[in-house]
């Protein structure tokens, strides 16, 4: 493997007097697709804030291509190539589908790439083409989801922040997404990490997988290795029995808090 | 022991607009007075004690007058009152200072409720904008052969007084009152209330207005070639800036007001020497107001001086009530007397030309 | 006849609003703030191109002093956001309304203490000269404020309509999260809307100047212009211009045609009523969400 | 650290949470009972003075801090309450019905008004509030026959029970009677809070949508927190009238609107205290800086406009370091307080904030 | 007669038909899904219900009442309590002031007791609260109850979502995607509450949801929405069984 894009060590943050990430490091390869699954609350999207920029962190740094980026204006992280799509499809409401992809590309200056990029991005999601002139707000859950994916694809990113990228979207979709990452990520060579509660699709799409409990990192390995594990099997990706109810029930926090 | 007085100070108070909407008349008159304490202070005081001049801002609110009051009343506890700016304010000071006998003495503001009852402890500096108005237009009627009188004010207790006093005279004359328009203070343009006062005939119109806005007022109407028209001031415009600003928009204007202009009077000694003083002492030509500021505290000392070493609020008054002196800084005659609380009676009026006011007429 | 003069002036008048106004939309449609002190922020550019061309201050030449002041003011607007407003970046909007009227009261005290509190008059070339057309006069300030209007409006308009910059300056109003994760830099997008309302303040400062007087209260013509700005559905551009020749228009007809004590409420009567029947202004930019 | 054991619902319901907050309340009002013993008539004019600021300041939290709708037109209401506590005086009814009457009145006006006004949010009320504020000074000078329109209106000394009050010439008695409608208005708005109504408000302010799906009427639970900010309003508008002895059409001006609106925002949005804090800074403040240059400058130098010049710049550096308000930084240093030794230096650092539009309702 | 009853149901954004000419019923005490892909109007459909939304044509009707007679906020009277897509709550309330707003259309004091807060008040303060605390036990929300919504992660947040809606106590429940972000543990849970709201509580459940497991696990029957109209409708299997579905919804891989 190559060596790390992205490298984090002993990341700290806080919102206020909260604790959200405690010490975590790990590293993204230049190629590879990286995955976090974690349970609620357990500081995924915190940890994809801190290296995009977004939040500061108190300690521990973050490395992209061997240069300290933390604490950095987020608009400075993205235009070294890093690109967040945020939980809970962040659009410009008010701005039509169209102006919500020009606005991918705002870093950018290759006019005739842009036009490509954008007519890609059309083929992917053929709803937005046909939606291009309604204002993103108007928008149903999942075709913001798709805006705020695509527009994410507009920035032609070397590293994507992907977080939930498969929230509140159809079976469908959900599939048609993951092949896409998967095309991006053999053609294309765009690192990825992914935040996914549906952790199945997610292994099988990443090459590595941390697992994230209270803000700390728990487990890692490679994707093979944690689809095997029995604790990941049975807290992520639900291969109990119906009968196990009853049991289920108590020991159900598998953490206290 | 009166309050405000010791055997080395005496406290004198000002409730005054510094920052708000009046502060272009605030701040020169308090400067005017402080030149003045200073003078008396720097030969000794009167009679031995020094004069402390206390002036709190009001931004021309009721409420920060209020806490103005409170402060000057209750913890500086001062002798006498000065120069307070604002009839509403004014009035309701008197609330306070009535109790307790407090002299209130040439306030900023020619309302006619400035020596409303009692009035034994009320004293004015000038004739107010009522008798200033009815003068005004009198002396235009008689001039020009005017018929038809109006008003254009601000729905104020000023622009109310100035309102009556042209409907009063124009009835007393056997004229008109012909028409009246109303404005805010943040009104910018005046076509529309000039287009109606010009459709309706007016010889005279008498302005209660912001400064700024009256300066509008003449400028538009040349534009719209209505010169056949006498626009009158009160003391309340009657400023040097009016007069000069550029291009002879305002020539032609007229003002009644309680004092003489004090630029037209440049070359005269007093005004002369108080015009380098107050230049001197604060970076700014003198005008109009600080004049005022000036003469008033000026008459403060002289009644000081008359009511003798043991001073008391009722020695005070009878100080003021004995003052009969001309003022060369105003070029007014100053009389005080136990019915008469007002110190200058002359009207003096003025006509705008080449930037500068002249003096016309007296009543 | 007295009609056309009453509604050529008014139109004269209303674009003054328009242009104050127009500066109260920029800083909306760019941060969603409110800026207070727009109004002052005109008196400061009327009176810092005063204190560069009047006689007895520089005495620049005025075509000298006015884009200087401009870039003054624009200069002022950039540094206000740098050194004041970023630091409240991300904060509720309501403390950033507090802060531009505690501005204003800021602008106020030293523009009296640098220039008086006398109205004063700019030695400006616009503000001599009428021009007569078919019986109707009409102040060579007033075309100039006119043709400067519509100019700076159309061109406004089309900036944020039709460049990069003025799409991505919309969005990082909409969502400043998203607009960072799109590259835009949201602070120093900010700072330049500061910057270019500040210009707009001193154009209108110039031209409001050459009108008439000017002392450091006049800055309370902002809260008409902040009416017209609402009137025209805060946030659109052409809306600020049309709210504002609205206010302009009515003005003089209600001066000459409604009885005193009741001409001079008009425009905040019709600002009521335009409220109740479009609660979000003329060109609405208020929309449901969707859930 | 405090912590506090909850052993019944009740817990959350009562007036003070629990025991520590019953005894500080408490010593607060035995001091507040105790003061005219220890400070002199000017203090006590300007406590009352803070008083009457902070009714004004709860009033309009209501509206703003509880239901997020900012009017920049409450002067309009002070001025309501205050002309028909002294028309209703006038007319021969005694104070005790009086006063809660004009209240009352106030409180309905402002629910008749705000009809028109519910379907405006943010600054498009705020605008409509400001002309409203703007026309109150001329429908004052229309109303002449009841208003006394420029001339203004005296009101009388009041008589309660037999006794006479009268803000000048015997303060501490005003002081009393400020201070026990403080504490009724105070009480009231703590009560809101803990009923169905209070929790209506926030569900307002915060979704529109969702409370709408929660079965709250929208227009009208924003038409009963005008209302009730009106009334309180009102009360505070009657005793400004009694402080100032006399009003007219211009007492109640935009500038003591927007005074009250800073006041509030300084103050912490949306709490009881902000308004108290609030009003601290905005009623002693510049008297305060007054009593500081006389000190400083001497008490003979006018500086134009320096007060209200260096006021600004004091609100600037308050929004700056504490844009929750002043009791956001109360709170938090009770919060190392109490967590001591064991805060963190940089625990209220603020960590990057984000604003999203508001034009979408 | 159906507990909900839509006839003919059409609504249009400009030139967008959302929902195009649909009929269903849902029974008293079943639990009734809807899926269909992005954008089929199954999020217009709840906001039909919950009468943010006008029909052009169409009648809606609920226990037998036209409901297109009532306004949005008299919904909630009638019994139907809803959670929305993407997460509306009170963000700057704490949780349990969120679900004590559920209680609103029990809320039977006047202004002028709650003013004075009366006994009456208090009485029915205690009532509301012990009403709330019984959904918090049952959604497991103790640890959270004086927490800011503010600060809370996403899968949290859904729950007190779906705890306001059931504290109002409700005939009808409208989730609108409730097992979106969750994880895998998580919505078995979900789908073990479902069961319980249903069966235990006697509550009717009308749910918009992507994920087929939980859709088959817990629902009776499944409606398939495509472009606002109606493509299928019967039990789970039927349903993703369903040629047309499996092209438009599920794809190929999901079989
Ligand atoms: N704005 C905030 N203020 C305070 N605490 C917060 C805030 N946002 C998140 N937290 C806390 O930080 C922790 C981590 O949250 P985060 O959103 O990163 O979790 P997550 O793993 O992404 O969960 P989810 O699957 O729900 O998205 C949570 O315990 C949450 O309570
Ligand atoms: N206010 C609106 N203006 C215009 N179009 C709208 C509006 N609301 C919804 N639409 C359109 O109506 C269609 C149905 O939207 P709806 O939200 O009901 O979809 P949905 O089935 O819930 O999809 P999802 O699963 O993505 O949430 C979409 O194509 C959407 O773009
Ligand atoms: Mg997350
Ligand atoms: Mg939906």
């Amino acid at each position: 493997m190559g060596a790390a894009l992205l490298d984090i060590r002993n990341l700290e943050s806080f919102y206020g007097p909260i604790m959200a990430i405690r010490g975590v490091s790990l590293s993204v390869e230049a190629g590879q697709i990286v995955t976090v699954l974690g349970a609620n609350g357990a500081g995924k999207s915190t940890l994809l804030k801190t290296i995009s920029g977004i939040m500061d962190p108190e300690k521990g740094s973050v490395s992209f291509d061997g240069e300290e980026i933390q604490g950095e204006e987020p608009h400075r992280i993205v235009r070294r190539g890093i690109v967040h799509v945020p939980e809970g499809r962040e659009v410009f409401p008010l701005l039509t589908v169209e102006e919500n992809l020009t606005l991918g590309a705002y870093t950018r200056r290759d006019q005739a790439e842009i036009e490509r990029d954008r007519q890609m991005v059309f083929d992917y999601f053929p709803i937005l083409a046909e939606r291009r002139h309604q204002e993103a707000g108007t928008l149903s859950g999942g075709q913001q989801q798709m805006l705020a994916i695509g527009r994410g694809l507009m920035l032609r990113p070397r590293i994507m922040l992907l977080d939930e990228p498969s929230l509140g979207l159809s079976p469908l979709l959900v599939q048609e997404i993951f092949g896409i990452l998967k095309r991006l990520n053999r053609d294309e060579g765009v690192t990825m990490m992914l935040v996914e509660q549906n952790a199945r699709i997610a292994l099988e799409l990443a090459h590595v997988g941390y697992v994230m409990e209270i803000g700390r990192i728990v487990m890692d390995g490679s994707a093979d290795r944690l689809m095997e594990s029995e604790d990941i099997k049975s807290f992520y990706l639900g291969h109990q029995e119906a009968g196990q109810r009853s049991e289920k029930r108590w020991k159900r926090k598998k953490t206290w808090r | 022991d009166t309050q405000g007085v010791s055997d080395s100070e005496i406290v004198l108070g000002s409730v005054n607009d510094l920052s708000g909407i009046f502060a272009a008349v605030g701040v020169p008159a308090v400067n005017g007075a402080n030149l003045r304490f200073e003078e008396a202070n720097a030969n000794g005081g009167v009679h031995g004690r020094q004069l402390r001049f206390v002036v709190e801002d009001n931004g021309y609110q009721i409420p920060r007058a209020m806490q103005g009051y409170n402060k000057l009343l209750n913890r500086d506890q001062v002798f006498a009152m000065l120069l307070s700016l604002g009839t509403p304010m004014n009035i309701a000071g008197f609330k306070l200072l009535d109790p307790k006998g407090i002299p209130n003495i040439s306030p900023l503001t020619a309302a006619r409720q400035m020596l409303q009852d009692p009035v034994d402890n009320k004293f004015i500096g000038f004739s107010s904008y009522y008798d200033q108005v009815r003068a005004g237009v009198s002396y235009l009627a008689e001039e020009f052969d005017a018929k038809e009188v109006c008003s254009m004010y601000i729905p104020s207790d000023f622009g109310k007084e100035i309102k009556e006093g042209s409907a009063d005279i124009a009835a007393d004359l056997g004229l008109r009152f012909a028409a009246e328009t109303t404005h805010k203070p943040d009104e910018l343009d005046f076509v529309g209330s000039l287009t109606k006062l010009k459709a309706e005939g007016c010889d005279v119109v008498t302005m209660a207005l912001g400064v700024r806005q009256g300066i509008t007022v003449v400028g538009t109407a040349k534009k719209l070639g209505w010169t056949d028209v006498k626009f009158l001031n009160t003391s309340a415009g009657f400023l040097e800036v009016v007069a000069a600003v550029p291009g002879g928009v305002t020539d032609g204007l007229y003002a009644a007001a309680g004092w003489a202009d004090l630029i037209a009077r440049a070359d005269d000694e007093v005004p002369a020497k108080f015009m380098a003083d107050y230049e001197a002492k604060f970076g700014q030509p003198a005008g109009g107001f600080a004049m005022l500021g000036y003469s008033a505290a000026n008459t403060v000392v002289n009644a000081l001086e008359a009511a003798g070493p043991e001073l008391t609020h009722e020695s005070f008054i009878k100080g003021m009530e004995s003052l009969d002196f001309f003022d060369a800084l105003t070029d007014t005659q100053i009389t005080y007397g136990p019915d008469d609380h007002r110190g200058a009676d002359v009207i003096v009026i003025s006509v705008v030309e080449n930037g500068v006011w002249k003096e016309l007429s007296r009543k | 006849m007295d009609g056309v003069q009453l509604l050529v002036s008014g139109l004269a008048n209303g674009c003054v609003y328009g242009l104050i106004a127009l500066g109260f939309v920029l800083i909306y449609k760019a941060t969603e703030a409110v800026n207070f002190a727009q109004g002052d922020f005109m008196m400061l550019g009327a009176f810092v191109t005063l204190g560069l061309t009047n006689a007895e201050y520089l005495h620049l030449p005025f075509w000298l002093a006015a884009p200087l002041s401009i870039a003054i003011m624009a200069g002022l607007g950039y540094l206000l956001d740098l050194v004041i407003l970023r630091h409240l970046f991300g904060q509720n909007q309501t403390a950033v309304v507090i802060l531009t009227i505690a501005l204003g009261f800021v602008i106020r005290f030293f523009a009296g203490a640098i220039w008086g509190h006398e109205p004063q008059t700019l030695e400006s070339p616009l503000a001599l000269g009428d021009v007569q057309l078919a019986g109707v006069v009409l102040g060579l300030a007033d075309l100039a404020i006119i043709i400067v209007t519509v100019l700076l409006t159309w061109s406004l308009y089309q900036f944020f309509q039709r460049t990069k910059l003025g799409l991505a300056m919309q969005a990082a109003s909409q969502n400043q999260m998203a607009a960072y994760f799109m590259g835009i830099p949201v602070k120093r997008v900010q700072g330049l809307i500061w910057g270019l309302s500040g210009a707009t303040a001193a154009v209108a400062g110039i031209l409001f100047a050459s009108k008439g007087a000017i002392d450091p209260n006049a800055g309370l013509l902002g809260i008409k212009a902040f009416a017209a700005a609402v009137i025209g559905g805060f946030g659109s551009l052409p809306g600020a211009l049309a709210g504002g020749l609205i206010v302009g228009v009515i003005e003089p007809f209600a001066a000459r045609y409604l009885a005193a004590g009741y001409s001079q409420i008009a425009p905040y009567v019709l600002l009521l009523a335009v409220l109740v029947f479009r609660p979000h202004g003329l060109f609405s930019q208020v929309r449901t969400k969707k859930v | 650290m405090r912590i506090q054991f909850k052993t019944s619902y009740d817990h959350d319901i009562r007036l003070f949470p629990d025991r520590h907050s019953l005894i500080v309340y408490g010593a607060l009002i035995a001091l507040a009972l105790a003061l005219p013993l220890l400070i002199n008539e000017f203090y006590i004019g300007e406590v009352t003075n803070v008083l009457i600021w902070a009714i004004a300041g709860l009033g309009l939290m209501l509206l703003t801090g509880q239901t997020g709708q900012a009017s920049l037109g409450h002067a309009a209401f002070l001025a309501i309450g205050c002309y028909a506590n002294t028309i209703l005086i006038e007319q021969g009814l005694p104070f005790v019905v009086a006063f809660p009457l004009a209240g009352v009145i106030t409180g309905i006006v402002g629910g008749i008004i705000a009809i028109p006004a519910l379907r405006l949010h943010g600054i498009y009320l705020a605008i409509a509030t400001i002309a409203l504020s703007i026309l109150a000074d001329d429908i004052i000078v229309l109303l002449e026959p009841w208003t006394g329109g420029v001339s203004g209106k005296f009101p009388d000394v009041i008589r309660l029970f037999g006794i006479e009050i009268e803000r000048w010439t015997m303060p501490v008695r005003f002081y009393y009677l400020v201070l026990g409608v403080t504490v009724i208005c105070t009480l009231f708005y703590r009560n809101l809070l803990r009923s169905p109504l209070g929790r209506a408000f926030a569900a307002v302010r915060d979704s529109e949508v969702s409370a709408t799906a929660m079965g709250v009427h929208i227009a009208r639970t924003k038409a009963t927190a005008f209302g009730l900010s009106c009334m309180i309003t009102g009360w505070a508008g009657a005793l400004m009238g009694y402080y100032a002895g006399a009003f007219n059409n211009e007492t109640f001006s935009l500038v003591i609107s927007i005074t009250l609106l800073m006041m509030i925002v300084i103050g912490g949005l949306g709490s009881i205290h902000g308004a108290f804090f609030g009003a601290v800074v905005v009623a002693f403040l510049p008297q305060g800086l007054s009593i500081l240059k006389d000190s400083v400058l001497g008490s003979g130098v006018a500086i134009p406009g320096l007060e209200t010049g260096v006021f600004g710049m004091i609100l600037i550096l308050f929004i700056l370091f504490e844009p929750m308000g002043l009791y956001g930084r109360w709170l938090k240093i009770r919060i190392w307080f109490e967590l001591f030794p064991f805060a963190r230096k940089d625990m209220f650092r603020r960590q990057k904030s984000y604003l999203k539009t508001e034009r979408l309702r | 007669m159906s507990l909900l009853e839509i006839e003919h149901a059409t609504l249009k954004f400009g030139g967008v038909v959302a929902v195009n000419d649909l009929s269903f019923s849902v029974e008293e005490g079943e639990v009734y899904a809807i899926v269909g892909p992005n954008g089929a109007g199954k999020s217009t459909v709840f906001n039909l219900i919950s009468r943010f939304y006008q029909p052009h044509s169409g009648r809606l009707s609920f226990d037998g009442q036209d409901l297109l007679q009532s306004k949005a906020d008299a919904v909630a009277d009638l019994g139907i309590a809803r959670t929305f897509q993407n997460i509306e709550l009170f963000d700057h309330a704490t949780v349990l002031q969120n679900l004590l707003v559920g209680r609103h259309r029990h809320r039977r004091s006047t202004l002028m007791e709650e003013l004075f807060f009366s006994p009456r008040v208090r009485r029915e303060e205690r009532g509301h609260r012990a009403a709330v605390e019984e959904v918090i036990d049952f959604l497991d929300l103790q640890a959270y109850r004086d927490k800011m919504i503010a600060g809370l992660p996403y899968g949290v947040r859904k729950v007190v979502e779906l705890g306001r809606a059931l504290a109002s106590g409700p005939r009808l429940l409208l989730l609108d995607e409730p097992a979106s972000g969750l994880s895998v543990e998580e919505t078995q849970d979900m789908r073990w509450w479902i069961d319980d709201i249903r069966k235990q509580m006697g509550i009717t459940v009308l749910m918009v949801e992507h994920d087929m497991g939980l859709v088959s696990s817990v629902s009776d029957r499944v409606l398939a929405l495509a472009d606002g109209a109606k493509l299928a409708e019967g039990t789970p299997a039927e349903v993703q069984a369903n040629p047309a579905v499996i092209e438009a919804y599920l794809g190929a891989g999901a079989v």
